[in-house]
C-alpha cells in the first residue's frame, strides 16, 4: 500500500471515461471553455477504448437533413415505436437535430464515409445508418478530444466520483486507480461529465471458458458508468430495459449492414419464413398500437426490435431452430460479397474469425443467428441510464432542471449510455450528447453553480482505503492456504462475476431461463444480491490488475442491482423479446405507459422507485414520409 | 479468438501493452515479452495486433466453437492510410484479402484545436447551437429544428 | 517420454473401473474362478472411486422378496414404465432376481442398513428404496473386491481395449498409463469386464466456473465404458435416452428420499400445485399407454420421471417458476429433518454446504428445485450402454448370444452403467451385473472361448504412441509462443471440453436450448463433431494430470458422438421433459417401439445404426398389488 | 464448496493424494504441502477431507453460488464405526451437529475371502445361481425366480 497519491486540481471539466461520449464532451467543452481546464480520466488508452475500440462499419445515428433525408422528429418517431413508446423524446429530438453536425465533423477529420455516387449523400445503409470504413473511428474522435484536453490520464480506473461537502448532491471530482502504477488519483473538478459506457458480462454469456471475451458490447464496458451515477445518488431511468441482440451466432457480428444494405432475410431450419406466424398472438400482448404489421408493410414504421426477437425465440423454443440468415442470394455479388465480410473486419473481427475457423462461407451456407444474453446500456435499441434533464427550448417542466444533460446530481452529467431514455443514439448520438453536456457543464460553471466547492481530505482517505481494500485483503489472507485459488476469506473478481452473471440468469431473465422473470424470481435474487454485495466486501486482488477487475466488478454489481429493483417495479411485459415478466405478461398501457426512475439512497443503499410521465412530441404517422433510402 | 505471441517475433517492446483496451496484454517477467494474461477477457479486438511493430501477435479462435487451422491477419498503416487483411479457411478453400481505407486525411492532421478557433458569441452560448453548428445543419429550412420550426408539441400521456 | 512399460500378462478377469459394477464383479469373480488371474485396473483409488465415492443414503434397487414385498416382474414393470416402455426386460429381470441377495451381501459386510422395527425388514424409502447409512458404502464392497483380486492396480486410466489379432472381434485385454508415475500399463487378459462408468459434464452445466465441479453425477464419470467400447465396435443402445434430474437447485442434492420418505412435494412459485395442469396436453402427446395420471393415482404405476420433469419444465418456461420442493412441514418433525440432513451427508455434501452458505433452513423456507443438464448413463432412470447379451433362461433370441452381460466384442462384458436397457439398477443393481458378468466371463474361458488370443508388439507400440501424443504436442509446440494458454497448434483439455459441452448443449438438446433438437440441429452438430475429433488430435498436455483430462476427454467425445447419432435416429419425442426432437413432438409407437441399437467401425469411425425389437415380458397390471411399503 | 488446506495444519502426507477421485489434490514442489489444483473439478465428495489426518483440508462452497461464511466440517472415525459432522449456518442461526454409524462390523474384517470358501458344483455353474445364492433369495416360493416359476412370458412388439 505505499501507491503515492497524485492529486489533480482546478479541473473545470473532468471527462470521466472517453468512449463515443466522452470524447465529445472533452473536444466540445474546449470550444465554449477555451480558458477552462480539461481533464481526461480514461481506464483505458484513449485512441482504443471503449465500445469502438476496434471500429465500426456504420454510423447508425444520421438524420441527413443537408440532403432532405429526415428530420428529427421522424428520427423520434422511429427510436419511440423501436423501444415500445418508451423514451425521452426531448432528449431524442435534441440528439437528432445535433447528430448530422458530429457526422460532418467526422469527415473533416478524416473519417472516410462512404457516397452515394449517384445522390451525392452518404451511403446509406438503412433509413437511419450510413456505412463508414470505421477501422479508425475511435482513433480518429481521440485526436480530436486529445486536442481539447489539458490532460488526458489513461489507464486511470476510475472508482468513485468526489462529493462536496459544501453543498448537499454536488459533484466535485473523482477519484480511481492508475492501473499500470498502481498510484491514487484525485480529480477535484467543479464538474463531471461520465461517459464511462454500458455494460457487458452482467449476464451469463451463451460463451463458456475462452469464449467468454467475446460478448456482443466490449468485455471492457463494466457498466461504469451506472456504477459511478448510483453509487453518487442520481437517479436512474429504464434500468429493466436491457438489450438482447440478434446475431450472428457465436461470434455476434452485427447483422444491421446484413439486412439492410445486403438484404439478406432470415428464415428457420426449414427454410420457412416464420417471423409473421408469430405476430398475431403477440399483437394480443403488446397491443395494436405496438404491432401492426400490416401497417409497418406500409409506411416506414418498424417491427421493434425486441419483438422481432421474440418470434426468433419463439420459433427456437419450437423446435424449428437455428434461424438462418439466407446470405446465399446476396453474396453471389461479389461486391456485396466484401461489403459482408468488410462489414466485420471493420468491427467485429472475430465474426471472420470464426467464419475462417468454421468453414462458414456464406456465399454457399446460411449462417446460424441467435440470441444474446441481454446487455445494459443506452445507445442501440434500449435506453438504460441516468435521468438528465433536456435542453430548455424542448423539455417540459418534469425533464428539465436547468442544464442540458446533467443528472439529479448537481454538476454531473451523462452522454452515451450514461444518460438515459436515449436509444438509438449510437456513436455519433453518444458523441454528440457528450458535447451537448459540455457545452452545458461549461455554462453550469459560467453560472457560478460550482462556487464553493469543498473536498475534505478525510473523503479522500477514506475513497483510497476502500480503493486497495481488495490488495490488502489478499495479502492478509492467502497464506492461509497452501495455495490455489480457494479460500475461505475471500473470492476473487472472476468468482465473483461468474456468481453475479449465473444469478442475474437464473432470477432476472437471461437467456439460460429463456429471458423469462417474475415478481417470485426477482426476489429472491435481489435478497442473493444483498449477500453478494456484503462478499465483495471481500473481494481480493492478487495485483493492480485484479484491483481493476475488482472495481468493474463493484461497477457491473450496482448496475445489476439496479436492472433487479426496475424489473421488479414495472409490473408488466414490456419488451416481449428483450424479458417476459411471467406474472404479467401484458403490455399495460394502463399503468406502466411511463418511464421508471429509481434512486439508490448513497447513505443506506435502499432504493425508492418513482414513475415518471412520459411525453410525446410526434404523432404516430409521419407528415410526409421520405422516399426509400436504399 | 484470443491472441498468442510468438516468443521469436516479440522483442518486448511494450507496445500491445499500452493499447490493449481490456489490459491483458502484459510482459513476463522471466521472458520479457509479452502475452494475453486473461484470454477469456479477449474481445479479439485486434488493437493490440495493429499496433505491434513486429507483428509478433496473432490470435486463434476462441478454443470453445472456433476449431483450430484458420487465419486472420492484418497491416495497418497509418502513412498510407490502409489496412490490409488476409483471411484464410480452415479447409484451404477460401483466402481473401481485403483492402479499406482508414482515413482519407495525412494521419492526425485535420482535427481542430479548438482553444485557437474564434470564441462563441454571446448569443450563441444562449442558443442551442454547438461549434461548427449551423454549418452542417440544414438552415435553409429556417435554423436549428426546434419544436416551433418544426410544427411540434409535447404532450403528456398515452399518444400514438 | 521416458516412461516405462509394464505388462501385465495372463490375466483371466480383467475388471476395468471398479465402482460398484466392478467390484461386483471382481468380488464374484473369485467364486467361479478360484484359480484365475483376476486384476483390477482403476483410475482412481477404488476406495473411494467412481459414482459412490462419497456414499449413498439409500439403496435405490431392492426388491424385498425374502420380505414378501416385491417379485422381480414388478420391478420390470416399473422400469418399463419409467422408460416410457424403453428397456431390455430380459436383463431387468434378471438384475431384480438377483439384486437381494447383493444387498443381503452389504449387510453382511458392515452396511448399517436401516431397519423397519415394526416388520423387520428394511426400511423403505419407497417401493423400491431402502434407506442406508452409506457414508461407507464404497470402501465397503471395495474391500470385498480388494479380497477377491490378485492385484489392483489403482491410478491407472485405461485409454483403450486391446484386440485380439487371431479373432476379429475379440478382446484381449486393456491399456492405459499411471495417473501418478506416467508408466505405459499394458494388460493382457482374457476377459474384460468394464464397468468404467457413465459420463457428466458432456453437456453443459448450468453451473459456470468453480461450481463447474458441482455436477449431479460425479466429475469423474468421464463416460469411459462407452468410450472404451464403442472404440473397440461394441453395439450399444438406447444412447439417445440421456437423463436430466430434477434436483435441489445448484447442489443437485437427490430428492428421492425427500419425495418418498419425507413426503415433501412441489409447488410453483405462487403455492400451487402445477403438475396435473400440463398432463393433458402431454398425454396426447405420449398416449395413454404411457401417462394415465388416474390410472397412476389408483396404483402404482408410476408417472415416469421424464414426464414429471416436462411438467416441471413448462411450468418454469410458463414464468411460474421457481419451482419449490415443500419441506416446511416435514421438516417440523426434528427426527424427520435430522433424516432430511443425513440424506445430503451420506451422498452429496456439497448440498448441506450450499444450505448452510446461503442460509436456507428448509424448516422455514421451501428450496427451489431444478432440472439438470443431461447425463448420459445408464442405472438411474435412464437406459443409456453397450447392447449385451441376456441370460440364457430369459432371453428371447435376439437378445442372447451365448454369455450374460456380453457385449457384442467376445470377451468384452459390461456391468453397471456400461450395460445398456437396464435403467433402475442402480448401486446395488449394478454390482449385481458385475456379478453377473463376472460368472459368464468365467463360463468363457472355461468353455475355451479365449484360446488363442494374440496381442502383436504393434498393437501395443501404437497404443502407447498415441497414449501420450498429447504430451509431446505440448513439448513440440509451447515454446512457439510466449506464455498463457493459447497456442494455434493445440488446444488444452478443458478447451476441448468446455466446445464438447456447448456444442451437445445447443445442438443436442441441453439445458440451454430448453432441451429441445430437431434433425437440422443434430446434423449440423454431427459436422462439429467431426472437426473438433480432428482437433481432439491437436490435444496437448503439459503434464500427467492433463494426460489424464485428455483421455477423459477422448472417452466423453466418443460417447457424445454416440448420443448424437442416436438422437438423430430416433426420429420421435420418446422422453419428454429429457429432450425434444423438435420435428417429431410426438410418441410414435408404430415406427419407434424398439430399442436403438448402433455401431461405429473401429477402423472408419462410420457409424451404422439398427432397430432391434422390443420385448415385454409382464402385462402393464400387477397381479396382486402389494400393499404400501411405506 | 472445493477444497483449500489450512496451510499450518498441512506436513504433506500425501494421504489427500492418494485419494481423491479427481486427481487434483497435489502436492505443491515448494512448500510440499497440498492444495487443490483443480477446482472446478471438485465434487466435494469429502473423501479428502475424511482422510486427512491432521484435519488441514476443509471446503468452502463454490463462489458461484455459495457466500462465504458457513462451515461443514467432519471426522470419520473407522475404529468407532462412526462419522459426526457439524454444519454452520453463514448467519449463524443454524449449528447442527450429526452423527452417523459407516459401518455395523469391526472395519474391514466382514468381507469374505472367496478363494477360500467351497467351490461352487458343476449344478450350480450351470444354474443361474450366484455367490451366497439361493441364501439370500426367497427359495421358498421355489427357487430362483425364472420366467416359468413366475408365470411369464416374453412376447415381441407393443404390449401395455
Ligand atoms: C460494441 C459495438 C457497438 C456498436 C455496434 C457494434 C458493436 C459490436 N454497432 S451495431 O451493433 O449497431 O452494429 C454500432 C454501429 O454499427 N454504429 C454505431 O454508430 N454504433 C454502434 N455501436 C454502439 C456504439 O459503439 C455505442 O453507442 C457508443 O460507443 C456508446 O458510447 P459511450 O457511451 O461513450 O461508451 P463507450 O464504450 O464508447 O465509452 C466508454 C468509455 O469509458 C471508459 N471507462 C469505462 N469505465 C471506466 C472507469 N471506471 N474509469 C475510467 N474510464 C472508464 C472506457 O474505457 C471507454 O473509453
Ligand atoms: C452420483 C450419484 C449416484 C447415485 C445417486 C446419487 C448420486 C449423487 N443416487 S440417487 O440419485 O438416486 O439419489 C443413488 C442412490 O441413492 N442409491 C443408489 O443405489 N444409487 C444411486 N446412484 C447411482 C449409482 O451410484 C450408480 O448406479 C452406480 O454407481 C453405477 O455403477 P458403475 O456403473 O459401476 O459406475 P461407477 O461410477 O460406480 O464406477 C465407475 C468406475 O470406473 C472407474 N473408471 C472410469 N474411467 C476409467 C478409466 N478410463 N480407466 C479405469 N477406470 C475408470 C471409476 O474411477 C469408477 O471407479
Ligand atoms: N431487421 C431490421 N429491420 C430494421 N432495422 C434493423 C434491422 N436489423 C438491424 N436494424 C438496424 O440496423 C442498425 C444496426 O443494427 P445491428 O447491426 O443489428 O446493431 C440498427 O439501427 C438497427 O436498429
Ligand atoms: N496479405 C496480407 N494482408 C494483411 N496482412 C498480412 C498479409 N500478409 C501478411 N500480413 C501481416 O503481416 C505480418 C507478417 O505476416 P507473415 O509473414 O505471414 O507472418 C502478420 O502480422 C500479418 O498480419
Ligand atoms: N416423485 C417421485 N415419485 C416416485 N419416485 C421417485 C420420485 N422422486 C424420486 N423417485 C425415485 O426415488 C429414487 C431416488 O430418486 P432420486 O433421488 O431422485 O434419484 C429413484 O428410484 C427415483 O426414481
Ligand atoms: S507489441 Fe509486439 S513486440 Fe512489442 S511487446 Fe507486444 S507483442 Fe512484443
Ligand atoms: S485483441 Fe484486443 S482485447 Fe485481445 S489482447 Fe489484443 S488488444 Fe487486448
Ligand atoms: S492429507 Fe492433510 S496433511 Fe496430508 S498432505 Fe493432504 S492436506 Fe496435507
Ligand atoms: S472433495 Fe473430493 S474431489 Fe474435492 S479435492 Fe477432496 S477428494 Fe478431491
Ligand atoms: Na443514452
Amino acid at each position: 500500500m505505499s501507491y503515492q497519491t497524485i492529486i489533480e486540481d482546478d479541473i473545470d471539466i473532468l471527462v470521466v471515461g472517453a468512449g463515443l461520449g466522452g470524447t465529445g464532451a472533452a473536444f466540445e467543452a474546449r470550444y465554449w471553455g477555451q480558458d477552462k481546464k480539461i481533464v481526461i480520466a480514461e481506464k483505458a488508452n484513449i485512441m482504443r477504448s471503449g465500445a469502438v475500440a476496434q471500429g465500426l462499419y456504420a454510423i447508425n445515428c444520421y438524420m441527413g437533413t443537408r440532403f432532405g433525408e429526415n428530420n428529427p422528429e421522424d428520427h423520434v418517431r422511429y427510436a419511440r415505436i423501436d423501444l415500445m413508446g418508451m423514451v425521452r423524446e426531448d432528449l431524442l429530438f435534441d440528439m437528432a437535430r445535433h447528430v448530422d453536425s458530429a457526422v460532418h465533423n467526422f469527415e473533416e477529420w478524416g473519417l472516410p464515409i462512404m457516397r452515394n455516387e449517384k445522390k451525392g449523400s452518404f451511403l446509406r445503409e438503412g433509413r437511419w445508418q450510413i456505412m463508414i470504413h470505421g477501422e479508425s473511428y475511435k482513433p480518429i474522435v481521440a485526436e480530436a478530444a486529445k486536442k481539447s484536453a489539458d490532460k488526458v490520464f489513461n489507464r486511470i480506473c476510475v472508482t468513485h466520483l468526489l462529493m462536496d461537502e459544501s453543498k448537499e448532491n454536488r459533484v466535485a471530482g473523482a477519484v480511481g486507480f492508475n492501473v499500470r502504477t498502481g498510484n491514487y488519483h484525485v480529480f477535484k473538478s467543479k464538474t463531471v461529465i461520465c461517459g464511462a459506457g454500458g455494460a457487458s458480462n452482467i449476464f451469463k454469456p451463451r460463451s463458456v471458458g475462452e469464449g467468454a471475451g467475446r460478448v456482443w458490447y466490449a468485455p471492457w464496458s463494466s457498466g461504469s458508468a451506472y456504477g459511478l451515477m448510483i453509487q453518487a445518488g442520481a437517479k436512474m431511468t429504464q434500468m429493466e430495459n436491457r438489450i438482447v441482440l440478434a446475431r450472428f451466432k457465436d461470434g455476434y457480428g452485427p447483422v444491421g449492414a446484413y439486412f439492410l444494405h445486403l438484404k439478406t432475410y432470415t428464415q428457420n431450419a426449414y427454410g420457412e419464413e416464420y417471423e409473421s406466424k408469430w405476430f398475431p398472438e403477440l399483437q394480443k400482448m403488446v397491443g395494436k398500437e405496438y404491432l401492426d404489421p400490416e401497417v409497418s408493410h406500409r409506411t416506414h414504421r418498424p417491427i421493434p426490435t425486441c419483438l422481432r426477437n421474440h418470434a426468433i425465440i419463439s420459433e427456437v423454443n419450437a423446435g424449428r431452430g437455428p434461424i438462418h440468415m439466407v446470405t446465399m442470394e446476396a453474396f453471389q455479388d461479389p461486391h456485396l460479397e466484401e461489403i459482408g465480410w468488410h462489414n466485420f473486419l471493420g468491427m467485429t473481427v472475430g465474426q471472420a474469425v470464426l467464419w475462417a475457423a468454421t468453414d462458414v462461407d456464406p456465399k454457399y451456407e446460411n449462417p446460424e443467428l441467435t440470441t444474446s444474453e441481454p446487455y445494459v446500456m443506452g445507445s442501440h435499441a434500449t435506453g438504460c441510464g441516468a435521468w438528465v434533464s433536456g435542453p430548455e427550448d424542448v423539455s417540459p417542466p418534469e425533464y428539465f432542471w436547468g442544464y442540458n444533460r446533467m443528472t439529479t446530481v448537481e454538476g454531473l452529467f451523462g452522454a452515451g449510455d450514461a444518460a438515459g431514455g436515449t436509444p438509438h443514439a449510437f456513436s455519433s448520438g453518444s458523441f454528440t450528447e457528450g458535447r451537448l453536456a459540455a457545452k452545458a457543464a461549461c455554462k453550469y460553471i459560467d453560472d457560478g453553480k460550482a462556487a464553493g466547492i469543498r473536498v475534505s481530505d478525510a473523503q479522500i482517505n477514506r475513497r483510497k482505503e476502500e480503493i486497495y481494500k481488495p490488495l490488502e485483503t489478499y495479502s492478509v489472507y492467502k497464506n492461509e492456504v497452501v495455495a490455489g485459488s480457494v479460500n475461505p476469506n475471500f473470492i476473487n473478481p472472476r468468482q465473483g462475476l461468474d456468481r453475479l452473471q449465473k444469478l442475474m440468469d437464473e432470477y432476472c431473465g437471461g437467456f439460460g431461463v429463456n429471458y423469462m422473470t417474475n415478481d417470485k424470481l426477482l426476489n429472491i435474487g435481489l435478497k442473493k444480491m444483498f449477500i453478494l454485495g456484503q462478499d465483495l466486501e471481500k473481494v481480493a486482488a492478487s495485483d493492480i490488475h485484479e484491483l481493476l477487475r475488482a472495481w468493474e466488478l463493484k461497477h457491473r454489481f450496482l448496475t445489476s442491482e439496479s436492472v433487479f429493483q426496475h424489473t421488479l417495479f414495472r409490473k408488466e411485459t414490456r419488451w416481449p423479446g428483450y424479458y417476459y415478466r411471467g406474472d404479467a405478461m401484458k403490455l399495460d398501457d394502463e399503468n406502466w405507459h411511463v418511464l421508471t426512475v429509481s434512486r439508490r439512497d448513497p447513505k443506506t443503499g435502499e432504493y425508492t422507485m418513482e414513475k415518471a410521465p412520459l411525453y410525446h412530441l410526434v404523432g404516430d404517422v409521419e407528415k410526409a414520409p421520405p422516399e426509400s433510402h436504399h | 479468438m484470443p491472441t498468442f505471441v510468438y516468443m521469436t517475433r516479440c522483442d518486448g517492446c511494450g507496445e500491445c501493452v499500452d493499447i490493449c483496451p481490456s489490459d491483458i496484454m502484459h510482459i513476463d517477467k522471466t521472458l520479457r515479452r509479452a502475452y494475453n494474461i486473461e484470454p477469456n477477457m479477449c474481445w479479439e479486438c485486434y488493437s493490440c495486433v495493429k499496433a505491434c511493430p513486429h507483428h509478433a501477435i496473432d490470435v486463434r479462435g476462441y478454443a470453445d466453437f472456433a476449431p483450430l487451422g484458420h487465419s486472420v491477419r492484418v497491416i495497418r498503416d497509418e502513412e498510407k492510410g490502409t489496412i490490409a487483411w488476409r483471411i484464410k479457411f480452415r479447409n484451404g478453400k477460401k483466402d481473401m484479402e481485403l483492402l479499406a481505407p482508414i482515413t482519407t486525411k495525412p494521419w492526425g492532421s485535420a482535427t481542430p484545436d479548438l482553444a485557437k478557433v474564434p470564441a462563441p458569441s454571446k448569443e450563441m452560448r444562449d442558443s442551442q447551437l454547438l461549434f461548427n453548428e449551423p454549418k452542417y445543419i440544414r438552415m435553409d429550412d429556417g435554423g436549428l429544428h426546434t419544436l416551433q420550426s418544426n410544427g411540434l408539441e409535447i404532450k403528456k400521456g398515452v399518444q400514438y
